[in-house]
């Protein structure tokens, strides 16, 4: 049993999440929600390794160690971003980007 | 027209599934929806890696995915009450801009891959990346194994924890 | 020890010493010593300069000395000087005791002052005695940027424009000049930055069709080569004395200096080429700023002006690129600088008792303050160009070493220079009619004195120099003369 | 593997150790304990400059690990920008917010130190990745350490949001790399790289992710914003040796692995060198926050610094020297912004700084000169430095766009030149008090401004560099 | 004859001395300390000029050119070079006679007439420093000495003119003088620069080689000397200063102004003649028509001036005018045949600086006693001053051309020379001479006769410092003309013999008794109404005479309007408002474009992120297109 499709379908696949993700990033005013919208980000380049290393470089695990280790590093960065989230709600009252732009210029 | 065996169909309906929530996950007015939608899209995504042999992968991506960051933004929405604050919206002008900027990167990014011209390989299922090559790779020093990276993980997470930790406490 | 890194040294000497200074009279000690220093010491080596040429010193230039800095871009703080350094310094130091004195009574933050001024100074003596492209630019800017605070802090009228105007107008004439430095010595494909050793190596025409316009332009800006020359009015009215002395007698000729020891000497075939255009723009100069002169209502304008016109003077010489004219030129920039400090310290003084330099209030000054008048009048006639003073002399030498070059187009040019002669002439007897004679317009002059002890050293000094230059001109003409034969050499070779 | 290998990665495994001692120490230590904290701190970096003199190439971890005598000179350099930084947060972490968490602090500079220390030692892209999100997300919890400040916080949301998408771009690019190469180690990349479309957008891709770090335009927007919100020592750290590392990743990376492709990044650099010159530039004409122009300054000087990569392997020395005296200068603005900051009550506003010369002359004249340094007036280091980056640039043919940065230096001094001109020039009602330095934070200027005069006059530090970039990359 | 450097510096020392420590001294010890050297400078000048002609000529009767000290002031290369000396022929002794003679007059009356005077040691300065500079210039062994020693001449006329500096009048006279002067020394400078290159030297005696080489361009540098003399000597259109230089002190109006500086122009010209005549006898016609119209203008505005020192100025005009013919109308440097001009030229400028230093320093003393300029604050003063009446009507006499005094000699030799090379310019200054003759009169008869005026009352003599002076004067004007001026100097150096054209001289005389006659008429009781009649007639004609037919405020439109109006004022505009407007300009664009981006920042991450992706997608684009080759 073999699967035959070919990489380009995954890439599309992974770019739409990609560039959902950039969209989701530009246009949300809330943090959380841009947040969200970067995992789905980082989670298209896991895809693209992932895919890559599979059907292209099946010699080596580059890929596939590369989507653990971001995977791991992604999860990081949430904790962290939520964290600090959670520090701007703390100071604003609020976790909207329209609110937390004092700084400007 | 090709004929699409079951693997196919299971794939096509898989990247359906991950494009449609991708889209969903950021456009819904609801934020706890947008967070189940981006499960979803984690979900697909585990699925793909488990076709593509990447089982572990594939487990991981679940367990720390779904298991733990969606959880966790979850939380958070509750906690800063993001559910209320969903309805603000950027103006036509901007997400015009957006919308073209997006549009743009998408058809370009597109159009580099397709100009690569990939070959098409088939690759066997069923057959799994063995747990044991993996952990060979993982604690291993010389070239293809990756010890050095995996600690120094370990040092990060530390450090995040921390920050994170530092953040968000709340008294002194 | 090279006799000519004690211009350096020296500086470097007064400024820790005013750094440690706690006392006015400490900080005046310290700036006695130290220029009084530095002008036996520009004597001297003048003196030793030219016994050494008369012995025989055949060399492009003496005292030559070099000590590797940067092995891998082959820089060297390398120095050397032929007879145009010697005047120079020699006019450096001259300005700086004279302006020592002219800021005798300077406040406050008189210790500040001397610090910047020094490293004015600094800055000056060090691009003269280098030879080496990259410590002359190093000098070159050390020299630019006191200026700002010497006019912003110090200054009068509105000082923060026209020190931020100036600073920044001769910032970018030096942008230009930076990237002419880079293209020479890439573009020579040198392994050295010692002008000395890339005049004698041959840098390809097209590279010199390209930077010689940028680095001219870069000293020019200096020079006030129109139409880069409109930081030199404001620059000069609004600041103090000194400095207007020490960088309309000094600074502004490293402008010329440079235009003729890195841009005409390394690059004679760039020079050729682009001639006619500058040559152009410094007649312009040279009778647009005599025109602007005359209807002034500022003293310091006037005088700003009419540098302008003297200095675009030094550089139309220069593009004559005769011999004759190249003295001239060099000769000029000594007797403007000279004479052109006079003007400033007198002004500077005139204005320090009466607080305004607009002609039509001030009048009668010959009575009420006769030393300073009649200085101000001896520097006229030495700007209009009065034999037996410094300017007679160099323009002089300027316009038969102009009217040497055969073409018609220069021969024209020339012509056109001469008239700025004339035009000198009214706008200096304009303001000489105006302020000196007459009567008094305003009662509270009336009080006023005339020139105190330290004022009057300055004046004088500065006065006995012009006289000097202007009586007995052989000893410049001639050491000049003879350090201008390289360039023209290569200039004619080309 | 054994232990002699991790001796060959000396600077990183002390670092890591260093971190085991802090956390310790400040769990053993009783509070308030910021005080020995930092001696401690100070210490150990000292000890680690002391020690760190590696002057050979290694390749470690099957190439996982590459140091050179480069990177090895660039480490030293960030550990000196780092101890400079931690000498002067003294009077930053002894606010009693603060004082408490001073551990913390300490361990997160180590931590991003250390991402630092593997994003330019590293011989792999995933290497590359993980040190540079241990140098970006530590980074968010430092700047938003000061947490009852609302601008902190500001300021480490953009940080963290504008990181994450940076990241994501660039992991996307390295995926898009990895696609067409089939290996992620740096040495065995570039016989793959033909520059073909996708790996032209990966290139792009990749380098916006570094140009986020470096603050370059159009990655810059999150610059002036985090600057301003962080706490100002963090600023000094964020602009310095943040930047540092990134710089001489980019360059490693550009040279090792992109090589082939040396037309593509010349053209994208040269076109994003103008810009951030410009760009810096033209934005820090109207600020007043002080720790906001720094931050625009910065950009522009990132420019300058892309102007050393621009002339590859010939401008790497020249590239670690400008790091090296843009420290020295930036390290002492931002010093006097801080205790200016900590001594009036948070004014940070350049006309809080008029007349600053009549009550605080010395202070004024370290900042004057590190201002002229940064603006690139001699005899400072800046001129040096940005004469050496010109020189490196002309040589490799760069002529539009050196006189493009030319020009634009006299942008720059205009904005440096307000600065010293509310200073000295504008009078004032009421000045900023009188008040007096710290030991340390005297220390610190002390230093920079000895760096900042004898880092140019001091011919040797170059040349050293210049073996060195000799011994890496083979330029002379 | 070394000692004749002497006669330079010790007018140069009594300068050097008054100008450094003047205010320390008493007016009566620094008046004489500057007359006592100028004494023995004159008597040292006066040793020079018998020494001089007690040189044994050669054999063809020429004397030899001495150049006692001589010295290369300022090389320029090539060759070039300024050398400063002294050249010692009979022009230049006959200079230096004249000069040192009249100043030594000068110093001594002006010890009586500046008595009291505000800042009467710097006005012995500075007749110390003009008078080395005169001489300066007359012993000029080349052209750029003689234009070194033209400017401190100039600038020591402008100094003396504005001796009142607190009179607005004698700041804008001196101004005007001097800028006029050298505006006209702009073509002097010029010619010089045309001189001195294409004959390879600034000397007066050109290399033959050289002159065969570059005399074609000589006629340019030659007439554009000429500018610059005829600036000097006030021709026409050059003239306007010279009457407004009255506002200084009359004496120095008699040295400077009337016997000395004056004349440098013609001085130049007769320096110059041996080439003139060779190399451009066309520039020496024209000259000669510049001349004769110059006198013709002079002689008419002086019949209508009111101002006594104006009318004289006038008539100093129109004689130089005189001297100027008489060169111009020379065709060759042989006396016999054509150059007898040269000599009469000479022969005139001799005479007329001492009678015209003579009719000045009466005129001062009879300013002295009314304290006015105007006739109309004269009259009836025979009486009163006798010395001063009888010297001065000597003077009227020898410039109206009367024998025996020596302006008839001298003027009969011009008008013969003029006969000889056209009965036209003949005729022509014949009527000019008879017209000087007319206003000298009239200003004779409306100073000692005619109507007293209020003023006169207190008239009296002036004291014997002032009138000794005059008695020299009147002397010296009464036995000049019986000099041989001819066999001392003559074109060619060849000795001629002056011998009276009976026609010639018996038609002037006519002619100046005619005009004699009519003044006194008209003048001499000052109850004629015939002058008022005339005026009436055409009062148009008068007013423009009177005005000077306008030259002045030709002038005038030409500098306010045209230079500061349409050149200083709108360059000076476009100097702030265009270039320096630019420049600010271009930092104000670089602000506004600041301002412009500021939008960008506008704090939030969603557009910083656009701005991310744009730049991304925007770079990729860019790099495509290049490797397209599109760039």
């Amino acid at each position: 049993m073999e699967l035959e499709i070919h990489v380009f379908h995954y890439l599309v696949v992974s770019t739409v999440m990609l560039f959902c993700g950039i969209y989701g990033f530009c246009t949300r005013k809330n943090l959380l929600a841009m947040l969200i919208s970067v995992e789905l980000m980082l989670n298209a380049s896991n895809i693209n390794f992932a895919v890559f290393n599979r059907y292209l470089f099946p010699g080596q695990l580059e890929g596939h160690f590369f989507s653990l280790f971001g995977i791991a590093i992604a999860a990081a960065e949430t904790a962290v971003a939520i964290a600090i989230i959670i520090n701007v709600y703390r100071n604003f009252n609020r976790v909207l980007t329209d609110d937390v732009s004092h700084m400007k210029g | 027209m090709m004929d699409l065996s079951l693997l196919d169909i299971t794939f096509y309906a898989t990247a359906a599934v991950i494009i449609v929530c991708s889209i969903l996950a950021v456009t819904t007015g609801r934020i706890v929806r947008s967070a189940t939608y981006l499960l979803f899209v984690l979900f697909g995504t585990g699925v793909i890696y488990s076709m593509l042999g990447y089982t572990y992968l594939g487990a991981v991506q679940l367990m720390v995915y779904a298991g733990g960051i969606v959880v966790l933004y979850i939380f958070s929405i509750l906690l800063t009450r993001s559910s209320q604050t969903m309805r603000y919206r950027i103006g036509r002008g901007r997400l015009a801009a957006v919308l073209a900027a997006t549009a743009t990167g998408a058809v370009l990014v597109i159009f580099l891959l397709a100009s690569q011209h990939f070959a098409l390989v088939a690759i066997p299922q069923g057959v799994e990346l063995p747990a044991r090559e993996i952990g060979h790779a993982m604690i291993g020093s010389d070239k293809y194994q990756y010890v050095l990276p995996f600690e120094i993980v370990s040092v990060l997470l530390v450090a995040c924890m921390i920050g994170a930790i530092l953040i968000a406490r709340r008294h002194k | 020890m090279n006799i000519l890194s004690l211009f350096v040294l020296i500086p470097l000497l007064m400024l820790a010493g005013l750094w440690a200074s706690r006392t006015l009279n400490q900080t005046r000690g310290v700036m006695l010593a130290g220029s009084s220093a530095l002008l036996i010491l520009a004597i001297g080596l003048a003196v030793e300069y030219t016994n050494l040429r008369q012995g025989g010193a055949t060399a492009d230039m003496l005292f030559t000395d070099s000590v590797t800095w940067y092995e891998p871009l082959h820089i060297a703080y390398s120095t050397g000087v032929d007879g145009i350094s010697v005047v120079m310094l020699l006019l450096s130091a001259i300005i700086m005791f004279t302006g020592t004195f002219a800021s005798w009574r300077l406040k406050p933050m008189t210790k500040e002052y001397f610090l910047w001024f020094t490293l004015l100074a600094l800055g000056v003596f060090g691009f003269f005695i280098s030879t080496d492209l990259f410590t002359m630019f190093l000098f070159y800017e050390t020299a630019l940027i006191p200026m700002y605070l010497l006019i912003g802090v110090w200054g009068s009228g509105r000082k923060e424009y026209a020190a931020m105007k100036l600073t920044l107008m001769l910032m970018g004439g030096s942008a230009f000049l930076l990237i002419g430095i880079l293209g020479i010595y890439y573009g020579a494909g040198a392994t050295t930055m010692n002008i000395l050793e890339l005049a004698s190596m041959s840098i390809p025409a097209n590279i010199q069709h390209i930077f010689f316009p940028l680095v001219f332009l870069g000293f020019g800006v200096l020079g006030a080569l129109f139409p880069f020359h409109t930081w030199s009015p404001d620059g000069h009215a609004s600041a103090p004395t000194a400095v207007s002395m020490l960088h309309a007698g000094v600074l502004m000729k490293l402008g010329g200096y440079g235009c003729f020891r890195i841009a005409i000497w390394l690059m004679p075939e760039g020079a050729q080429e682009w001639s006619g255009l500058f040559l152009v723009l410094t007649t312009i100069s040279v009778v647009y700023g005599a025109l602007s002169a005359v209807v002034q209502t500022d003293l310091k304008y006037i005088n700003a002006y009419s540098s302008v016109s003297h200095c675009g003077l030094v550089l139309f010489a220069l593009l004559m690129m005769t011999r004759t004219a190249c003295t001239g030129a060099i000769l000029q920039m000594l007797s403007h600088g000279l004479m052109t400090a006079l003007f400033f310290a007198v002004i500077g003084m005139i204005y320090g008792r009466t607080h305004t330099r607009d002609i039509r209030l001030l009048g009668g000054l010959m009575r009420i303050m006769p030393f300073l008048a009649v200085a101000y009048v001896i520097a006229g006639l030495a700007n209009l160009g009065l034999p037996g003073l410094s300017g007679f002399v160099a323009e002089m030498t300027v316009f038969v070493g102009s009217f040497e070059h055969p073409d018609l187009f220069h021969r024209v040019c020339t012509i056109i220079a001469t008239t700025s002669i004339v035009i000198t002439a009214v706008y200096i007897l304009r303001t000489v009619g105006r302020i000196l004679y007459g009567t008094c317009k305003n009662p509270e002059f009336e009080k006023l004195t005339d020139a105190t002890w330290d004022e009057r050293t300055a004046v004088i000094c500065l006065i006995a120099c012009v006289a000097a230059l202007g009586m007995a001109p052989y000893w410049a003409s001639t050491i000049i003369n003879e350090s201008v034969a390289p360039v023209i050499e290569r200039l004619a070779c080309s | 593997m054994n232990i002699a290998t991790l001796l060959h990665m000396q600077p990183e495994v002390m670092l890591a150790c260093f971190i085991i001692i802090l956390l310790f120490a400040d769990l053993t230590i009783r509070q308030p304990n910021h005080r020995i904290l930092q001696l401690i701190t100070i210490g150990l970096l000292l000890v680690h400059l002391a020690t760190n003199l590696t002057l050979s190439e290694e390749t470690l971890f099957g190439g996982m690990y590459h140091s050179s005598p480069m990177s090895s000179a660039v480490k030293s350099i960030l550990t000196i920008g780092t101890l400079l930084v931690v000498l002067q947060a003294g009077p930053w972490i002894r606010l009693s917010d603060n004082n408490h968490k001073a551990g913390e602090f300490y361990i997160l500079v180590f931590t991003t130190l250390l991402g630092m220390f593997f994003m330019t030692s590293a011989g792999h892209f995933l290497m590359f990745y993980v040190g540079l999100e241990m140098a970006s997300i530590p980074m968010a919890c430092l700047i938003a350490f000061d947490k009852y400040r609302a601008g902190s916080a500001e300021a480490g949301m953009k940080f963290i949001l504008s990181a994450m998408f940076s990241s994501a771009l660039m992991l996307f690019g390295i995926s898009l790399l990895y696609g067409t190469v089939g290996t992620l180690y740096f040495s065995d990349m570039p016989e793959h790289i033909v520059g073909s479309p996708l790996q032209m957008g990966a290139l792009v891709f990749f380098f916006a992710g570094l140009g986020f770090k470096l603050s370059l335009v159009p990655f810059h927007a999150w610059t002036p914003d985090t600057y301003q919100g962080a706490p100002t020592t963090v600023g000094g750290y964020l602009s310095v040796v943040s930047k540092g590392a990134a710089a001489f990743a980019l360059v490693n990376i550009l040279l090792r692995v992109f090589g082939p492709m040396a037309e593509n990044w010349e053209l994208l650099l040269s076109v994003v060198i103008v810009l951030t010159i410009t760009v810096g530039n033209l934005m820090a004409l109207h600020q007043q926050n002080m720790k906001r122009f720094m931050a625009y300054s910065s950009i522009s000087q990132a420019g300058y610094i892309l102007l050393a990569i621009l002339a590859g392997a010939t401008g790497t020395a020249a590239l670690t020297y400008y790091i090296l005296a843009y420290m020295a200068a930036n390290l002492a603005v931002f010093c006097v912004i801080n205790e200016i900051e900590q001594h009036t009550g948070g004014h940070v506003d350049r006309d809080d700084y008029r007349a600053l010369y009549t009550t605080n002359p010395r202070l004024t004249l370290v900042l004057t000169l590190a201002l002229f340094s940064l603006a690139g007036i001699p005899p400072f280091a800046g001129f040096f430095s940005k004469f050496f980056v010109f020189a490196a640039a002309a040589r490799e043919g760069h002529w539009i766009v050196t006189f493009l940065a030319l020009i634009n230096t006299v942008i720059s001094l205009y904005y440096y030149l307000l600065v010293v001109r509310a200073m000295y020039i504008d009078p004032s009602d009421n000045p900023a008090p009188t008040f007096r330095t710290g030991r340390l934070g005297q220390l610190t200027l002390v230093v920079c401004l000895i760096a900042i005069v004898a880092l140019g006059l001091v011919s040797p530090i170059y040349e050293t560099l210049c073996q060195a970039a000799m011994l890496t990359f083979g330029a002379n | 004859m070394e000692y004749t450097l002497y006669i330079l510096l010790l007018p140069l020392l009594s300068f050097l001395i008054l100008a450094l420590t003047g205010m320390k001294w008493t007016h009566r010890a620094a008046g004489l300390f500057a007359t006592g050297l100028l004494a023995v400078a004159a008597l040292l000048s006066w040793t020079a000029v018998a020494d001089y002609l007690a040189l044994a000529p050669d054999a063809t009767g020429v004397r030899p050119e001495l150049l006692p000290f001589c010295f290369e002031w300022l090389p320029f290369g090539h060759g070039l070079g300024i050398n400063l000396g002294l050249l010692i022929d009979a022009p230049s002794v006959l200079m230096l006679g004249v000069i040192s003679t009249v100043s030594l007059m000068v110093h001594i009356y002006s010890l009586g007439y500046m008595k009291g005077e505000r800042g009467f040691q710097r006005y012995y300065a500075f007749l110390g420093l003009f008078s080395f500079a005169m001489m300066g210039l007359v012993v000029a062994p080349g052209v750029f000495q003689m234009y070194l020693f033209w400017e401190l001449v100039g600038v020591s006329s402008y100094l003396l003119i504005g001796f009142y500096y607190t009179r607005p009048a004698a700041i804008a006279a001196s101004k005007k003088a001097f800028i006029v002067t050298r505006f006209a020394d702009l073509g002097f400078l010029i010619g010089i620069l045309i001189y001195g290159y294409y004959l390879g030297t600034f000397d007066f005696r050109p290399d033959p080689a050289a002159l065969a080489a570059g005399g074609m361009m000589l006629p340019w540098a030659l007439g554009l000397m000429f500018v610059g003399g005829a600036g000097k000597s006030a021709m026409l259109p050059l003239h306007i200063w010279l009457p407004d230089a009255m506002e200084g002190p009359t004496p120095v109006s008699a040295l400077i102004h009337a016997a000395t500086m004056v004349v440098a122009g013609v001085y130049q010209v007769a320096r110059l003649f041996p080439l003139f005549v060779t190399y451009a006898p066309e520039v020496l016609h024209a000259i000669a028509w510049v001349g004769a119209l110059t006198a013709l203008y002079a002689a008419i505005v002086a019949c209508v001036q009111t101002d006594i020192k104006r009318v004289l100025a006038f008539s100093t005009i129109s004689q130089i005018g005189f001297m100027m013919v008489a060169l111009g109308v020379c065709t060759s440097t042989d006396p016999h045949t054509g150059g007898l001009g040269y000599m009469a030229s000479l022969f005139h400028l001799t005479t007329h600086a001492l009678f015209k230093a003579l009719l000045f320093l009466g005129a001062g003393s009879v300013i002295h006693a009314v304290h006015s300029n105007e006739m109309s604050a004269m009259g009836r003063l025979a009486g009163r001053m006798p010395l001063t009446h009888i010297t001065f009507l000597i003077a009227c006499l020898a410039i109206a051309g009367i024998p025996p005094f020596s302006g008839f000699f001298s003027k009969d030799e011009i008008l013969t020379a003029c006969f000889r090379y056209s009965p036209t310019i003949g005729w022509t200054m014949t009527g000019i001479a008879a017209l000087t003759a007319f206003y000298m009169f009239r200003l004779y008869c409306r100073i000692f006769w005619g109507k007293a005026s209020q003023e006169t009352e207190h008239a009296h003599e002036s004291p014997a410092v002032m009138t000794l002076p005059l008695l020299i004067l009147a002397a010296l004007t009464c036995v000049m003309g019986w000099v041989p001026f001819g066999t001392f100097i003559s074109a060619d150096g060849t000795p001629y013999e002056i011998h009276l054209d009976m026609q010639v001289a018996l038609t002037s005389i006519a002619f100046a008794v005619v005009a004699i006659a009519l003044a006194l008429t008209f003048y001499l009781n000052g109850h004629s109404t015939v002058p008022t009649r005339i005026e009436k007639a055409c009062p148009k004609l008068h007013q423009a005479a009177y005005r000077r037919f306008y030259f002045d405020e030709m002038w005038q439109f030409v500098t306010h309007r045209i230079i500061f109006g349409c050149l200083s004022t709108p360059i000076a505009w476009f100097d702030r408002h265009v270039i320096d407007r630019f420049m600010d300009f271009m930092a104000w664009s670089a602000n506004a474009a600041g301002e412009e981006l500021q939008p960008l920042q506008n704090g939030r991450v969603q557009t910083y992120m656009i701005l991310f992706l744009g730049g991304i997608v925007a770079l990729t684009i860019i790099l495509l297109l290049a490797a397209e080759g599109m760039f």
